[in-house]
């Protein structure tokens, strides 16, 4: 019926409203880096593998030497998408580093087959090169002094942390890896996560474990005595949220990674606006060069 | 609050032997060496006619492509104090081309000088700073305040994104030569106008634009239009309205080139989807003398460059000593 | 000299099983018999918001679909004295859509009366019948003369191919205001004045039809556009310029749509690149309240038809009394 | 080398031109017919063959009962081009029936590979099925009291003549064919005539036989005793010149197929102009309802 699916609409949308506003207040730009960022360069990237990951993601490996070996964790790539039996697709689409291995020169990316774009990515061949440019933007930094990390990545969300389950495994930091979606077959990083050796809490819709409340109080319980000395969190604007709540209860940093629409990922196209309220005669932050990953606290009315 | 551009990226481009870019860097023209691709806007002469458009374009861009082979770059544009631009989403892409509704953040005349042009700078072409104003009083002092920085400067009076239901300054002659005598009176060096699409008659656009003393008319901004999201038909953009860019609106834009070509004697540059050299020298075919490339860019970064390499190339393979016999060459057909 | 038209096919349509038109003609919805979809255009009411645009319908359309469950048809643009269109080729497909310049060719209202309009009267839903003119005093005449024959009038004042060079008559809301009030004289039946995508202010020209009496207001015509040959960078068409029609102009008319719905009372009716329910829905999100069907007649003659009992069937499949429920069911969103 | 090619366009350029020219003065409509058209109809019809012609040219094998069945030689149908990939064509494309196979309820229709419309066109696949409309236009008429008749057909051009070639082979009437093409590779129709029992003169670019002297003195050689009592050609401008030419010296009647660019096919849109010179305050005749086919006679001036 119809008004069913309007009605799985009407929630969906609202569900979409209720998550971009708990960012209000939330988001602001991190200090400068301790580290600096890696040239980004463009690459005709040759695809060495292109394959299903459940039902709903496709992953990429993609041969980018110089990429491989640059990038930082939580930097992001732009992928230009090649026209596709006549389809046209004009703006390059960013996606997030998932995995490095820069011995192989390699990087991987996963994404969800969602609209016109990534439709059309899906149909490279491997074989076949892609356009990309990066390393690109502000990734996360696990301070240095960190013994341990709580990250936690919601559907593609997760390829934006996974590299920095790779620096928490290289640094010998104990990670503890929430990974969240709908059911247990669309968890992205289970094996990832395995191969680095963190600790995984995997929480599906379709048991109700991912739910915030739900999430929240299992989080609370497994902390209780030693809460982690970061978080990193991206994939959804209420588990933003809930990072910053117990970023606050248990007096540790947390940073998150958002999206926006791109045009040039460098910073002149000026069209990824992050959601954080400024003064209307100054422009506020770009998601693209000041982040993605940002500071994430929660407005001190709120405390 | 944000470091952006200026924070970034701001040692040489080193050369990786293991990248796509670093072989394009690489790369020189050999048999096109003797070709003179140069065109004159006023009283700047440019080494050839392919420049970014405006809002497509920032220093960054340098350490991806080699700026130097490019005939000029021009800035996003300039307002005389600081503007925040546009509610997220700024911009978005359906299937007739890419909508934005960026909304001209600026950090005014001052920041501009400060920040971003000593960037500009370090590039190594002619750079003409694009310049904005709500009303039509407002240009002619931002010319003055950035005169000695800008090569050349470019009047946009047709963006947009500054008001969602009013009138381009643009689209009205009379405005358009006040715009003009003003900054006239303001710099000796060269000016152009940069017309909007939704006039009445571009001719009489690019006429008053002459009249008040402009050495060329840029031809022409986005398109104003609404994209709604698929699936709930809701404006996909903050601002609900934008600018439709890209390959779609070349058609349209290529009557409004041979329409203000007829009309006036000072250069068009012809600006509105061009992708590659053969869009180029459609602009030619119909009276333009130099091209902007806009989206484009965004998809593939090198394609300003790579227009200009095939430029030269086309100029040897079809023995013509520059772009204006190869351009008479196709207007004779 | 020519038979056209009027010659060929004048009985009634038989029906073969053996094709698909057969079937689609048998066809009759079921579920939707209670649904209201009729909209008022002044003291005309139209069954549903679904119509032809001028130019792109001709009664030899009604032998291939039953054109009886449309809410109108539109007739071409019809001129006082006949004139004779312009040089082939009249129109051509480029990826950005199709270009037309066929320029009206028209018996005039007196050749339109003797020959096409007793075939239109066959087809069993109300008339509208386009009117057009090379100045402002024209068209009143041509309204007078066909009084009595149409149910409405539609004043095409954004012809894009009557001048290469000249401005629309309808992109000036002083010439709009000088034409409808002329023709509200001249008819007491219901008046559309279909405007034009290059005016600097769409508003103006709503308000200016509204202010002098117009039923409605229908936007917009093609946009004008130049297509070149993409061997030889020549003109594609006769006319040089012609207007682009199809789905890529859609999000361009529904900035001009949800303008005019804003700027006036009286409806709007949209026209530009709708081809299913799912595109006149969007045009009802942003404030239409009728749509015309164009280019995509040509390639699914059916299209129209297939529009309407989507309409209804979304309707009843949202348990929604009519059209105006199911738009304010959007638009809440 | 780019100037070569160059040349060659501008060869190409000025052939087409004369082509054109060819024509100036040479159309009129023919006068009513005496057998009624058939109605039009539109109908999903089912591909049943789609192969290859030579290396140029793509055969297709349409199931289309009404159409099969009612069809006059030299009529067309408008077929719409369903998208492929994303590519997207909005206009029909007008093709001509080369043949006609009632009790099978087929038509066949070949085509060049060309632009976007025929590229696309070239991707359907044999099983599905392609919106066609017909039958349409005014086609060719043999005269009921010939014996003899001479058609011309060039390149695709010779489809709209072997409708004809059907009807002669039904009604005894001695068909003589020429086949007009760049290379022996690329004739269509050879087989048609030779099922059809008609006569073939087969005439190339490559070896000079195709050039309109050559041509015109082999046909008058050919029938300097016995001229045809009809001629019907399509495909080329100079061709229909000189079978007007031929058609004067042997006084018979002479009727050719024309092309335009075409949006309906119906004989409302207006977008057809057939190239007679008129009146500017009067429409000339349209190519789709007014022909295709019309007749070819020397301008009196050049008589
Ligand atoms: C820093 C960053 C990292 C990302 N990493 C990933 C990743 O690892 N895996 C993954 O699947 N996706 C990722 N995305 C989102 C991705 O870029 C796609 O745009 C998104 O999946 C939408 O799919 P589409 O392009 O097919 O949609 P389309 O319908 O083709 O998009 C239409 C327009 O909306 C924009 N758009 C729509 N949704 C988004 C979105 N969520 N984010 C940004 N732009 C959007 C598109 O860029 C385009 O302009 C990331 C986005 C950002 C900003
Ligand atoms: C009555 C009639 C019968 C025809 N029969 C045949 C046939 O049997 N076999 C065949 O191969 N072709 C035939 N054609 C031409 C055919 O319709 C195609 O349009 C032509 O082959 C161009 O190819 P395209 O559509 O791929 O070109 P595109 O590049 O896609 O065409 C661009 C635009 O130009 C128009 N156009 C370009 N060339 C022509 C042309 N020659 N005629 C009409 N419109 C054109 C197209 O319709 C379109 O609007 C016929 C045309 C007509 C009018
Ligand atoms: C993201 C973006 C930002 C733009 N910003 C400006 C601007 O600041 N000033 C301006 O005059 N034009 C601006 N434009 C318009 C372009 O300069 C250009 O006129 C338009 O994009 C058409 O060219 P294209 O089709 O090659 O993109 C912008 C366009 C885009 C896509
Ligand atoms: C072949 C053709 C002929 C047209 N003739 C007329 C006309 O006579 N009068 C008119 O007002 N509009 C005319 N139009 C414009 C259409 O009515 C319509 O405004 C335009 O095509 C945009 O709608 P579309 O995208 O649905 O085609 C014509 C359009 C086409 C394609
Ligand atoms: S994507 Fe261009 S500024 Fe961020
Ligand atoms: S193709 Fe439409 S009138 Fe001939």
């Amino acid at each position: 019926m119809a008004s069913l699916a309007r009605e799985a609409l009407r929630r969906q949308q609202a569900f979409a409203a209720a998550d971009e506003a708990a960012l209000d207040g939330l988001i602001s730009v991190r200090p400068p880096a301790g580290q600096p960022r890696p040239e980004p360069v463009w690459d005709d990237a040759r695809v060495l593998e292109h394959t299903n990951v459940g039902q709903r993601y496709r992953r990429l490996v993609l041969a980018t030497g110089t990429i491989a070996r640059t990038a930082l964790a939580g930097q992001f790539l732009m992928i230009t998408v090649p026209p596709t039996g006549g389809e046209r697709i004009l703006l390059p689409r960013p996606m997030a580093i998932h995995r490095r291995h820069p011995d192989a020169g390699t990087v991987e990316v996963i994404y969800g087959v969602a609209g016109r774009g990534t439709i059309a990515l899906a149909d490279v061949a491997v074989g076949g090169s892609l356009l990309v440019t990066g390393p690109l933007g502000r990734g996360f930094e696990i301070p240095s002094d960190a013994r341990t990390a709580l990250l936690i990545g919601r559907g593609v969300g997760v390829c934006a942390i996974m590299a920095s389950v790779e620096d928490a495994a290289a640094r010998g930091v104990d990670a503890t890896v929430v990974l969240s979606g709908r059911t247990r077959f669309d968890l992205i990083g289970v094996t990832d996560c395995a191969e680095l050796g963190a600790a995984v809490i995997p929480v599906t819709d379709d048991d109700g474990s991912s739910s915030i409340p739900a999430l929240g109080e299992r989080l609370r319980a497994e902390f209780r005595d030693n809460p982690p000395a970061v978080i990193l969190v991206c994939g959804a604007g209420v588990l933003a949220r809930l990072a910053a709540e117990l970023g606050a209860e248990w007096g540790v940093p947390v940073q998150v990674s958002l999206e926006a629409h791109m045009a040039c990922g460098l910073g002149y196209c000026h069209g990824c606006a992050a959601p954080v309220a400024t003064d209307p005669e100054v422009e506020g932050p770009l998601v693209c060069v000041d982040g993605p990953v940002f500071d994430a606290a929660l407005p001190v009315s709120s405390l | 609050m944000r470091p952006a551009e200026a924070e970034t990226m701001t040692s040489a481009p080193p050369q990786h032997p293991t990248d796509a870019r670093a072989a394009f860097f690489a790369a020189r023209p050999t048999r096109s060496a003797t070709v003179d691709l140069s065109v004159r806007i006023g009283s700047l002469t440019l080494a050839n006619p392919v420049m970014p458009a405006s809002g497509c374009f920032g220093p960054a861009l340098g350490r991806l492509i080699p700026v130097a082979e490019l005939g000029a770059v021009v800035t996003k544009t300039v307002f005389g104090t600081p503007r925040g631009g546009n509610a997220a989403h700024r911009l978005t892409e359906i299937r007739a081309g890419m909508v934005n509704s960026v909304g001209i953040p600026s950090r005014g005349a001052a920041g501009f000088l400060a920040e971003l042009h000593p960037r500009y700078r370090e590039l190594g072409v002619p750079v003409i700073i694009s310049v904005g104003g709500h009303r039509p009083a407002e240009y002619a002092p931002v010319v003055r305040d950035l005169d000695g920085a800008g090569d050349a400067y470019e009047l946009n009076v047709s963006c947009p994104n500054l008001d969602r239901l009013g009138t381009d300054i643009g689209s009205d002659p009379d405005a358009i030569l006040a715009v003009v005598r003003a900054a006239r009176q303001a710099t000796d060096k060269p000016l152009i106008v940069k017309l909007p699409v939704l006039a009445s008659s571009i001719a009489d656009c690019a006429l008053a634009a002459q009249e008040a003393g402009a050495d060329a008319v840029c031809v022409a901004n986005s398109i104003p239009a609404l994209p709604l999201q698929p699936d709930t038909r809701s404006p996909a953009l903050g601002n609900v309205i934008g600018g439709l860019s890209g390959p779609s609106i070349r058609p349209i834009v290529l009557r409004l080139v041979w329409l203000a070509a007829r009309a006036v004697e000072i250069p068009v540059i012809a600006c509105g989807g061009i992708e590659t050299a053969e869009d180029a020298l459609d602009y030619f075919a119909v009276g333009a003398r130099a091209v902007q490339v806009g989206t484009a860019s965004f998809g593939r970064p090198f394609a300003m460059v790579e227009i200009v390499r095939a430029l030269q190339e086309r100029c040897a393979d079809d023995e013509v000593a520059g772009i204006r016999d190869l351009i008479d060459l196709w207007r004779a057909q």
